[in-house]
């Protein structure tokens, strides 16, 4: 049996994604971008779902995981429809644009 | 029949002021007199049911205030001193109601004037009968009331209504030391009734020192009170300004009967006065002092009331003396003789001012005896009375007082001295008035508007009260007469003996008080008498020769020639009222806009609004910063939650 | 029987009058017919607390009490009862209440029924305030009698209304607030020391066993709240402006009861629940009225805005009834005192209610408050002289009136215990006078300075139906003080001698049959 | 292979009377959106006919159910009082709002079957989430909700904000929902189990600090949800962008379910890390403090609601921050349902005022409205009242009992600082009244909207239970909140 990966990589490369993931949101002014980066959260998630129910020896974790997934599917189709929305609206999908709700 | 005095005054108060139709001039004035002249009948039995038994007779009416240990009746007595104030103020009360009638004729609103009168009579009487310092308190305040209606009774002028206010403010001051008295006396012997507390001072034999401070200051703080309502030095600016008020008025009440409220209630008290000597020794000088100040002002005053005023707030300050040096009895005495003479002055004053037209200026009248031949004699009389001829009223009593003074052991002569200086005064300016205003040539302003008709005498109605009280001021004088005359008849001082039983010295006072009852050699006793009568007549003579047949100008022309600041000051009488005004009334009101206008407004509010404002701006800034970008919310939430969790984790 | 059950539901029944007519004046087809209405409601209200004046038995404690469980595992009840302490003040909301419904008669402005409806609301507030002994129901009418006078003031006052409700409000509930959150404390604090829960007054009375620090607390929240309703200087400067752009029924139900909502409160809360504290605290709290006699008297004098005047006045004689209720005198309240405090508020009540409605008067006439636009008045207007005269008195507490007796016994008492307040207080009493005689001259005497006062109409007689009935009780509360004081005297004087360990029974409703005078 | 299919063992019956409400509410949505497709069914008023029946259905199964507690799949379905409590106000609240809508509906094209549907399912999951010890179902369910709601808000955009709301409340919701994911991992990592109670077992100590982590994420996660502070930013956008009956059902339902929900998991969290109550303890303060302090200078109507009803968030947060095994959750439950019916009687009117002219109530859209609509604005009035606390409405009892449970929690600052924020707040709601009462109509203001018997009927009933309930009937309202055992 080869030796598994050490549970602690698994979940620095899921924090390191969450950051990312983070950082993207914050960072970039694309819709699209934006939205990508929010799959890379959830995925890092997943990641750790995996990671964890290999090291806890149940498939709930994977279970769990499947669920993400289908979750962020949705998410990401809402938010193409709405971008869609978005650049019906105001010509582009700029995220400066949307500053009419402030205060 | 003691509720029937009172009742009969309030009833024509409030039939004058609410109830009855207002256009009928006469049906007010009868009404006002019927009710003043019904309780002087009254008066009269209550007075003679109290003579013939000659003690002192309590009417509890009902209980009037209960709070805590506090208890209040409504309750009267009659005794020597109120039996005969109720007499004077009813008596002359009703003379000077009749004489009003006349006065008052082109008034408008007779009605207001007399139910003001009428309600004076009921709280004067509630004053001098009430049998605790809470009912004499309630009347004390009400004739202050009256007294500020009465001045301000023609109202439409400014400067009467300011002095209208000006009574009552400066009476407030003397009613507040008055209300800590009541405030003292109940702190230390748990009740304000007059008998309860003169029984109390007959147990202070038993205590170690025959004068606690305890009533010392009771003492004081009363005397303020009479102060006030007396005039008084330093609180007597009130008495020459309430002359604003109609002559009839100055007459009853800053003459007769409310100005001696202040005598009349030291001595209900004097068994507390003759307990504290360091107080009486005060009111001795402040009396003795009022006199001579008060005189010395009126030497040189043009105005006839004003002259008169001073001449009171003199007389008072005689009345003071007395209590002050413990002969009470012969203060009252004097507060008798005064009400009868003054009265009889300032009514006389009165005629001639209704015969003039309203004419007020000495310097515009002389020669007015031809005219006014029964005012001028009445006059004559009354003049004689106050200045202290033998044989008149005034000169009984007001010697009486100078002997007393004389014999004082603590600064006795001083304060005889000063009396005496006083005595003089007032006859010079008592004659000056009378010359000025009944001798020589006429001085009528030519150009008044009235100077084609001639002065002429009064109707019956206004001289016959005067003609009364003229012979009373002669005859009240021989109920006084001092003992050494009397005793050459064979009789002895009816009046002393009459208050007797009320004028008595605690147990634990008669120590300091032995000279009162001491025997003198009569040859001192004659002695000053003869000494202040040739003074007096000296006074007297010197005006005479000043001012009958001369033009104004002269004696004014030859004080300020000689004296000129001496001159003004007495016509300023000596600024005390200015002093005032730029002392304490000035600053008050510097202070009180300062309060209003910055501390109130700017500090005090302005904390309250800042705070509101601070929330706001802040709010509005911060709002400001919430500039609606997705990636600054997004950056608040995850800076928030590692925020939080390092903040938790360590 | 209906008698009966009228007399053993008397509290509520005077409670909840008024609001239920103020639905009914609401629901009125026709203004006319509200107004009748209204009026009617508010006399039947009056008759119901004459009712319970006159069987009220003096010193037997809590009377014509009821309770309803409300949230019984909470403790909370609605529990209402009349004693001493409170029956003036009752009298008084439901008399002025009456007159005040006359006196917005013609009161034309937009929205009549509802300016009435709020202020018989406005009374059903304060009368279960000035009943309730249960400290989650009085918070309840404490806040309730704010949404109205908001309301009154907010829509039918002077141009710079919002403002001055607005900060009325605010400023109130400000202290209220902090005075719940004391009241929780205390409602807990109850619960444990006997384990049960309960916000009944008579209950917290037997609390004993508070700590120290948490009494002072607790005393500073309640004390807080009330001096802010009283207002206690420095915290009144909320009042000047509510009143002077309340409307004139606004300011006087203002002046005449809310206020002493504050008042009352100090006697009924925080001085018999935090007694130990009270004592430390009652020197500042005397102190503070001494300035506010002082400082509200001295502002008040240079005030050009007669009714501005007259709203600082308020502050000096509040003064004087906090003065009066803190002459502490070894570990009792000197009676003379409290009782003068207790009395006072009545005399404030009516003579400055009196005082706004005949400023009220004038301004109908001129639309001007200025007192440089008056003056001269008593020639035309020779009654309204004599009115704004016996009112002045009573204010300045003039012997004869009922404001000598208040002031007289505050000091008094106050005296017995520190001499110094009561001579700076008295100095009030010098100051009193001055503004007001102030007032007097440059209202009615001296010259006719502006010609449209010459032909001012004199008071009407609605007006007369309100004044007259203020003007014989000023005098009446003078000369017969103890008609009144008989009936509160018990009470009061429990209170101050009991006060650090007050306890206050509740008997058994006075038997209907049996009149004053028969036990 | 017949070992497998040993061990599958069949659902229990009593499964389905359990879970009725979610499974109609599933089945109905489903429906709802293939009936969309076939236009002929996409009338507005069979829509609503439909929406009605099937919460009414819904409605009398979970009455049926009642809050006997059932459990089935090791918890994954867990019925109780709470979720009974919870799905009961839920559903209720949801027919009140659509009777709202309906009205505005039949003006716009809004609430085609589509947005029935969405609807449904935004319920389902919030039915779903309260129903639950299991984080795969919590999951679910609030991602359901969230979904819907996403599109609930930017779906018709009706006042040319909503859309930009929407794609706020997606990106920053999505944020969060990883947050509360990772958080979830986390925990599953530490505990090896993806079930609540798990979190009571005792966890190897290198773990500790996992599980701690994850905790906090899951709550800062749903704290997002409940719009507290400092998680707070995305609110007050979206309630403004969102259809007003769309806001006040955020308001409403969604904060309901999520709260439900934190009590719930804040029962086993803060049993297993008891010092977290301060969490919630600074979560709540600062909430209070912002929500009150911002809403301040707001002259939008629905945006000052959206900052109080973060302060609302706040006071409630109160309750999380002490025991809540005591009569929290019942203090709680009443809270929430003054909040509530006083939010449907603001939102009805709102929406009732904005039906005719498409945009959002400015303060002084509503200048004078007591001149024009005195019986609206007396409803505004109490509402509005009720949410500032001011008796007699049930909105100063629950403020009462809130405060009264801070102290007994030894909370005493934390109740003081809800004092003094609730007397600030007082300034902002009492601006609305300045505004109905005190000044004067504005020539150009509202298009008169038509009477709506429904919206008369709703926002008098919620104003009159406002009122009732803080006077008379607070006995038998918390006597039934206990009764349903909380």
């Amino acid at each position: 049996m080869s030796s598994i990966i050490p549970i602690e990589h698994s979940l620095i490369l899921a924090f390191l994604l969450f950051f990312i993931g983070a950082a993207g949101v914050l960072i970039r002014r694309n819709l699209i971008t934006v939205l990508m980066s929010i799959e890379l959260m959830l995925n890092s998630a997943n990641l750790l779902f995996v990671a964890a129910s290999r090291q806890v020896g149940n498939v709930d974790g994977q279970v769990m995981m499947s669920f993400v997934v289908v979750i962020a599917a949705c998410e990401a189709a809402i938010g193409l429809a709405m971008v869609i929305a978005i650049f019906r609206r105001y010509g582009n999908i700029k995220t400066e644009f949307l500053r009419a709700l402030r205060g | 029949m003691i509720w029937m005095v009172l009742a009969f005054p309030l009833l024509g108060a409030l039939l004058n002021g609410f109830l009855l139709p207002r256009r009928s001039k006469f049906l007010s004035h009868g009404v006002a007199v019927a009710a003043v002249g019904s309780a002087f009948l009254c008066a009269c039995s209550v007075f003679l049911d109290f003579f013939a038994a000659r003690r002192p007779q309590l009417h509890f009416g009902f209980e009037w205030l209960r709070a805590g240990k506090f208890v209040a009746p409504f309750e009267l007595a009659v005794d020597q001193l109120s039996g005969l104030m109720i007499l004077i103020i009813t008596g002359i009360g009703t003379l000077i109601h009749i004489y009003a009638g006349g006065y008052m004729k082109e008034e408008e609103t007779t009605y207001r004037f007399f139910a003001y009168l009428n309600l004076f009579i009921f709280m004067m009487l509630l004053l001098v009968l009430g049998n605790n310092l809470l009912v004499m308190f309630v009347g004390w305040e009400g004739v202050g009331l009256c007294s500020y209606l009465l001045i301000g009774y023609w109202f439409q002028e400014e400067a009467n209504a300011k002095a209208g206010m000006k009574a009552f403010l400066v009476n407030r001051i003397g009613d507040i030391g008055f209300l800590i008295g009541i405030f003292l006396t109940f702190r230390h012997f748990g009740t304000v009734s007059f008998t309860e507390l003169s029984s109390w001072i007959n147990l202070m034999t038993t205590l170690p020192d025959p004068y606690p401070k305890a009533i010392f200051w009771i003492t004081l703080s009363f005397f303020i009170g009479a102060c006030g309502k007396s005039a008084q030095l330093p609180l007597y600016v009130w008495l020459p300004d309430a002359m604003a008020g109609p002559t009839p008025v100055s007459a009853l009440i800053h003459a007769a009967t409310m100005v001696t409220a202040g005598i009349f209630m030291m001595t209900r008290m004097s068994f507390f006065y003759y307990a504290a000597p360091d107080t009486m020794l005060i009111v001795a000088f402040v009396g003795a002092f009022t006199a001579l100040f008060a005189a010395t002002i009126a030497l040189v005053q043009t105005d006839i009331k004003k002259v008169l005023a001073y001449s009171t707030v003199s007389q008072l300050g005689y009345m003071v003396l007395a209590c002050g040096v413990g002969a009470f009895d012969a203060g009252v005495f004097h507060l008798l003789t005064h009400a009868c003479f003054k009265a009889l002055l300032f009514l006389g004053a009165g005629s001639v001012i209704f015969a003039m037209h309203h004419e007020q200026d000495m310097r515009r009248m002389g020669g007015l005896r031809k005219h006014l031949p029964i005012t001028h004699a009445v006059m004559l009389i009354g003049v004689l009375a106050i200045i202290g001829v033998p044989g008149f009223s005034g000169f009984f009593s007001k010697d009486e007082i100078l002997w007393k003074a004389f014999i004082f052991p603590t600064y006795g002569p001083i304060l005889w001295g000063v009396g005496f200086l006083a005595a003089g005064c007032t006859a010079f300016y008592m004659v000056r008035l009378l010359c000025l205003t009944f001798y020589g040539p006429s001085y009528q302003d030519p150009h008044a508007h009235h100077h084609h008709h001639e002065p002429h005498e009064t109707p019956w109605y206004m001289w016959a009260p005067l003609v009364i009280l003229a012979f009373l001021s002669v005859a009240v004088g021989y109920l006084g007469v001092p003992d050494f005359l009397a005793h050459l008849v064979g009789g002895r001082n009816l009046f002393a003996s009459y208050l007797e039983g009320l004028v008595y010295i605690p147990t634990s006072a008669r120590s300091a008080w032995t000279h009162l009852h001491a025997e003198h050699a009569h040859s001192l006793e004659w002695g000053l008498m003869l000494t202040s009568v040739a003074w007096v007549t000296l006074a007297a003579g010197t005006a005479v020769f000043c001012y009958v047949n001369r033009p104004v100008r002269g004696i004014a022309g030859f004080l300020g020639a000689h004296f000129p600041r001496v001159h003004q000051l007495l016509l300023d009488k000596y600024r005390v009222d200015e002093c005032y005004q730029q002392k304490i009334v000035t600053p008050l009101a510097e202070i009180s806009t300062f309060l209003w206008q910055l501390f109130d407004v700017r500090i005090l509010n302005g904390c309250v609004n800042w705070v509101g404002y601070l929330l706001m701006g802040t709010s509005g800034i911060a709002s400001f910063r919430m500039t609606g970008s997705l990636h600054r919310y997004g950056f608040w939430v995850l800076a928030g939650t590692v925020g939080i969790l390092v903040f938790s984790c360590f | 029987m209906l008698l009966p059950w009228i007399h053993s539901h008397i509290a509520s029944l005077t409670i909840f009058t008024p609001v239920l007519v103020a639905l009914l004046v609401l629901l009125c087809p026709s203004l006319a017919i509200a107004k009748w209405v209204a009026l009617l409601g508010a006399c039947g209200c009056f008759l119901e607390s004459v009712h319970i004046w006159h069987y009220f038995v003096p010193g037997h404690g809590l009377q014509f009490t009821e309770s309803y469980p409300w949230m019984p595992e909470w403790g909370i009840q609605y529990f209402v009862g009349v004693d001493g302490i409170s029956l003036l003040l009752i009298m008084l909301s439901t008399f002025l209440t009456c007159l005040l419904v006359v006196g917005a008669w013609n009161f034309e402005a937009r929205g009549q029924k509802t300016f009435l409806a709020l202020l018989l609301f406005l009374e059903s507030g304060m009368l279960g305030a000035l009943m309730a002994f249960d400290l989650v129901f009085f918070y309840v009418c404490w806040e309730i009698m704010l949404i109205p006078m908001y309301f009154i003031i907010g829509v039918w006052g002077g141009k710079n209304r919002v403002y001055a409700t607005t900060k009325f409000v605010l400023y109130t509930v400000f202290g209220s607030l902090l005075m719940l959150v004391a009241a929780i404390c205390l409602y807990l604090l109850h619960k444990k020391e006997f384990g049960v829960y309960s916000t009944n007054l008579l209950d917290l009375y037997r609390l004993s066993g508070l700590p120290a620090s948490a009494q002072f607390w607790l005393f500073c929240a309640f004390a807080l709240a009330f001096a802010i309703k009283v207002p206690l200087w420095p915290f009144h400067t909320w009042l000047p402006h509510a009143h002077t752009e309340a409307p004139t029924t606004g300011s006087v139900i203002l002046a005449g009861v809310l206020l002493k909502m504050g008042t009352y409160g100090l006697l009924r809360f925080a001085i018999p629940l935090f007694p130990a504290v009270f004592i430390d605290f009652a020197p500042l709290l005397s102190t503070l009225g001494v300035i506010g006699i002082i400082y509200g008297a001295l502002v008040a004098w240079q005030q050009p805005d007669a009714k501005k005047m007259v709203a600082y006045s308020s502050v000096s004689h509040l003064g004087f009834v906090v003065v009066g209720s803190c002459a502490v005198l070894h570990s009792m309240i000197s009676p003379e005192a409290l009782t003068g405090a207790v009395y006072q508020m009545i005399n404030h009540g009516v003579s400055t209610g009196m005082l706004f409605f005949l400023v009220g008067v004038l301004y109908d006439r001129r639309h001007t408050r200025m007192l440089e636009d008056f003056g001269g008045l008593a020639q035309p207007m020779p009654w309204f002289a004599v009115l704004l005269i016996i009112a002045t008195l009573g204010s300045v507490g003039l012997p004869g009136t009922g404001g000598f007796v208040g002031e007289f016994l505050i000091l008094l008492g106050t005296f017995q215990s520190s001499p110094t307040i009561a001579i700076l207080a008295s100095l009030g009493v010098l100051l009193g006078a001055v503004y007001m005689l102030t007032l007097c001259r440059k209202v009615l005497f001296g010259p006719i300075t502006h010609k449209e006062n010459t032909s001012l109409p004199d008071v009407t007689g609605r007006e007369a139906l309100v004044l007259v009935p203020l003007a014989l009780l000023v005098v009446g509360m003078g000369v017969f003080p103890n008609f009144f004081l008989d009936q509160v005297r018990p009470s009061i004087d429990h209170l101050a001698k009991t006060y650090s360990e007050y306890r206050l029974e509740r008997t058994e409703l006075p038997p209907l049959c049996c009149k004053r005078g028969d036990e | 292979m017949e070992v497998a299919l040993s061990t599958l063992t069949p659902i229990p019956v009593a499964f389905y009377g359990a879970a009725s409400p979610i499974l109609i509410l599933s089945v109905a949505g489903i429906l709802a959106m293939l009936l969309s497709v076939c236009g002929k069914w996409n009338r507005p008023r069979s829509n609503f006919l439909f929406l009605f029946t099937i919460l009414a259905a819904t409605l009398g199964c979970l009455v049926q159910n009642g809050p006997r507690s059932f459990s089935f799949f090791e918890g994954a379905f867990q019925w109780g009082s709470v979720a009974y409590i919870g799905s009961l106000l839920i559903v209720g609240l949801a027919g009140v709002l659509a009777a709202l809508f309906y009205p505005s509906y039949l003006r716009t094209r809004f609430f085609t079957g589509e947005v029935i549907a969405l609807y449904l399912f935004t319920l389902l999951g919030m039915l779903v989430l309260l129903s639950s010890d299991d984080f795969v179902t919590i999951l679910v369910g609030v991602e359901l909700s969230a979904m819907g709601l996403y599109a609930l808000v930017g779906y018709v955009d009706i006042n040319r904000l909503s859309l930009e709301a929407a794609v706020k409340y997606l990106v920053l919701g999505s944020v969060a929902t990883a947050i509360f994911l990772f958080g979830v991992g986390l925990l599953y990592l530490s505990t090896g189990s993806l079930s609540l109670h798990a979190i009571l077992q005792p966890v190897a100590p290198a773990m500790q600090i996992w599980q701690q982590t994850g905790m906090l994420m899951v709550l800062l996660g749903l704290g997002f949800k409940l719009a507290l502070a400092p998680f707070h930013s995305w609110a007050p956008d979206v309630y403004e962008g969102a259809p007003s009956g769309i806001t006040a059902f955020m308001a409403t339902c969604v904060k309901i379910a999520i709260l439900l929900l934190l009590f719930r998991i804040c029962r086993f969290f803060l049993q297993a890390q008891p010092q977290w109550s301060q969490l919630f303890l600074y979560l709540a303060a600062f909430s209070i403090v912002i929500g009150n302090w911002l809403a301040l200078v707001q002259s939008g109507l629905k945006r000052m609601l959206a900052y109080s009803s973060i302060a609302h968030s706040g006071y409630m947060a109160m309750l999380l921050s002490i025991d809540p095994h005591g009569g929290a959750l019942g203090t709680l439950v009443f809270y929430l349902i003054g909040y509530s019916l006083a939010s449907v009687a603001i939102f009805g009117v709102i929406m009732w005022l904005e039906e005719k002219n498409c945009r959002n109530l400015h303060l002084d859209d509503i200048a004078g409205l007591s001149r024009k609509y005195p019986l609206a604005s007396l409803a505004l009035t109490v509402a509005i009242l009720s949410l500032a606390g001011m008796p007699p409405t049930v909105g100063f009892l629950g403020k009462f009992f809130i405060l009264t449970q801070a102290v007994q929690g030894a909370q005493v600052g934390l109740v003081i600082l809800a004092a003094l924020g609730s007397t600030v707040s007082l300034y902002y709601y009492l601006r609305v009244l300045v505004r109905m009462y005190m000044h004067e109509p504005d020539p150009i203001s509202l298009l008169a909207p038509q009477r709506s018997w429904l919206t008369i009927l709703v926002v008098g009933t919620s104003v009159s239970l406002v009122v009732l309930m803080g006077t008379l009937w607070t006995q038998p309202m918390l006597e039934w909140v206990k009764g349903v055992g909380l």
